[in-house]
């Protein structure tokens, strides 16, 4: 089984130099902490940031200097600052090379829900809405199953959904899985986990072809 | 032709009870303080409020909320708040969520003269309910309409007398796009310059775009999360 | 019969204080040349630019500096550098409080002919059917007949259309004409011109309505 | 990621004969010079160009116009040219006339993810033709889509080698919104600096939008209307 942490270093191997890289909020926010040396990544902020740097020290926090979850952050060199239309034009046109988000479900269509759950208070999609819809390559970082033990890899989403096959790879604490047009194709599993874990834990339709390695740090 | 008021008290003149008005900011960032402040003290009531987020319960929009002045909130993301929370669950409130790209396109065509354009975001999802879609290029689009607001309501870092003006870093976020959406647009500054005094080359809101401008005071900038690194 | 300066002169009369303004090729530029004293008005030239100065001297030319016309400007304190896109955001929210153009033809619903003539090469419509779409006020500035004495003032349009309904008050060598729903309303006349002139000059439909007093300077 | 290249003859690499390609500038002003002299030099033909204007008989796109390189010109204003003229006479040349702001705002859509929007401009003219209409709140609007373009060649002022861009007054034009629309976008600045040499609260165009960059040399800046006052 993964530790959240170790979700982020392996989606972190997906990072390509010159990546420009939307992380959400909660797991794949920590995918900044894991980007492997010698190559270079542009954090984008969709509030209007590109080039986002560590959280700030004491005396560098500055209010009018916040990422997408509202957080104080810094900025590096060549970053650049920009409004939110001018943002969203950014990750519409396809220009954000890799967008990395939690979910709530995924099915085996690439289907994504991860903004609503009916009867609790609805806080909104931000821009998830806008990722998603715009995205050439979305990973989602997410647990394999919810706290209740039911699936969130699904053949039929039971939220509403955020977005329709947009969804392209899976990174949850079981395993490493691509979502094609054959569904949920198993790829890499984590220490200590069978194919038959994974099975048990997903709803959807998985496909397991051959040899399914280990997930490797 | 001075567009210069006073005060908030002053720039705020005009707005009316069930009027449509925007607020820039993201979160709390950018936000207009002085404009809220002078809204809550003249008890402007039934406003619908088109804003990215809706403050916390004692500051931003929430304090417009704690006075009951709004009646619908047109936003991308909210909550981070208990009295909206109970405004909404007991019908007092109405909340529109949008996607925040559409949000903000939506604001920036009608600062265009663009009455409607196409946009991926929500498609096939109960955003789009009610909503045109259409294909292009093999791919799936909705129609959204441009905003039809009263007042739009800007904070800016400077500013000049003419209306010109300039955001720093990331509260610029919906600012510029609200400046050019409103039928009339209020910009609040945090310092006031004479013509000249901005480079013209470096300016995010043409002057053309801005009805009343003022310097506010006393600007708390509150943070919503204090993220830091030990050193 | 008014001169050209003359023409622009008494458009001139039409600035308030504060008015954003975008003059066109030809006598509308010269309208510049008469803002009242004691009003301040904001020219805006399409190609990004508000607040334009006069030309510039010959140690102050500089070619990153010129106006809609091609022509080398100077700026003011105020002025501002924008995008093309920004430019006409301005254009067609409404927000060019007052437009003047040139014109080939008018007609008495307000229709506008001034970018095309069959059978000659075609320059093409630049900015001009943006701002006539736009703008909530347009005057024409124009020479009453064509060289070749033929009215200007139709009821009905010859050449390709630029706009429709769009033209609120024309000023000519003859006589200053407002148009109204109820056609062309002759407002003031030239020196030396009569009523009957400005008839025999105009073949659309022409409203006289009482006393039509002179253009005053 | 390296995004420096040595010139323009290396930036230009990749652009095919028949392609679609957008050229910055407005008149003779801002546009990418060094980039158009390559092209003429490695005779790329049977182009279709994105520009406002088609340059003078001896500059800028006239350059490609008397190598006979361009077949389509999408423009909004032309003809300051007499090659121009004689080609489009002979039908040696096509030429879409569009007006300038709806040339403005089908770049910005295609660099914004928008495949089409409403604009009032060009209702009932011969620009319609063709395209669909619609009315919204009592008045009639065109529809109008993206453009398509397989390279943009900008001109910026300065640039650092990230790619963000900085334009000087009126060279801006048409510049931001082909930057952002292109499938790749070429930039020529006068003065390529290091990343943080550039204020990034006054960037025009964000590097995200630019995929190769170099630094021009020679610019000619060729003066169309010379007015000068007297002193």
């Amino acid at each position: 089984m993964l530790t959240k942490e170790q979700i982020a270093q392996r989606i972190a191997q997906e990072l390509q130099d010159g990546y420009y890289v939307n992380l959400g909020i909660g797991i794949p926010t920590l995918v900044a902490n894991y980007v492997p040396t010698g190559i270079n990544v542009i954090l984008q902020s969709e509030n209007g940031l590109l080039g986002m740097g560590p959280f700030p020290t004491e005396s560098e926090i500055d209010a009018d200097l916040i990422n997408a979850g509202k957080q104080t952050v810094t900025i590096l060199s060549g970053s650049v600052f920009f409004d939110s239309a001018t943002s969203f034009a950014m990750i519409r046109s396809g220009r954000v090379d890799l967008t990395v988000l939690g979910a709530m479900e995924v099915n085996d269509k690439g289907d994504i829900a991860n903004w609503k759950i009916p009867g609790k208070m609805v806080k909104g999609m931000g821009g998830a809405m806008d990722l998603v819809a715009s995205a050439q390559n979305i990973i989602v970082a997410m647990q394999h199953t919810n706290r209740s033990g039911a699936s969130k890899l699904l053949s039929k989403l039971t939220l509403p959904v955020t977005g329709l096959g947009c969804v392209k790879k899976i990174v949850t604490n079981l395993c490493v899985i691509d979502v094609t047009s054959r569904g949920f194709e198993l790829k890499e599993l984590a220490p200590g986990i069978s194919i038959n874990d994974v099975q048990n834990a997903t709803e959807g339709n998985l496909i397991v072809d051959g040899e399914i390695p280990k997930i490797k740090f | 032709m001075n567009k210069v008021v006073k005060n908030a008290d002053d720039a705020i003149q005009g707005i009316q009870d069930g009027m449509t008005i925007m607020l820039g900011g993201f979160g709390l960032c950018g936000i207009p303080e002085n404009s809220i402040s002078s809204i809550v003290k003249a008890g402007i009531k039934e406003l619908t409020c088109i804003s990215n987020n809706a403050g916390v319960d004692d500051f931003g929009i929430g304090l417009m909320l704690q006075s009951k002045l709004v009646k619908k909130m047109i936003s991308s993301y909210v909550g981070e708040n208990a009295e909206f929370e109970r405004q909404l669950l007991s019908g007092e409130l109405e909340v529109e969520l949008l996607p925040q790209g559409t949000l903000a396109e939506r604001c920036r065509a009608a600062g265009a003269g663009i009455p409607a354009f196409f946009t991926p975001a929500g498609f096939g999802t109960e955003i789009a309910e009610g909503k045109e879609s259409r294909e292009f290029e093999g791919k799936q689009f909705i129609m959204e309409k441009a905003f039809d607001s009263d007042f739009a309501i800007v904070k800016a870092w400077k500013g000049d007398t003419d209306g010109n003006l300039i955001y720093k870093a990331t509260a610029r976020n919906f600012n510029p796009m609200m400046a050019m959406a409103g039928k009339i647009t209020i910009a609040e500054v945090e310092e006031l310059v004479r013509p000249g005094e901005l480079d013209p080359n470096f300016i995010h809101t043409p002057s053309i775009f801005v009805d009343r401008i003022f310097e506010g005071t006393d600007y708390e900038k509150r943070i919503e999360q204090r993220t830091i690194r030990q050193n």
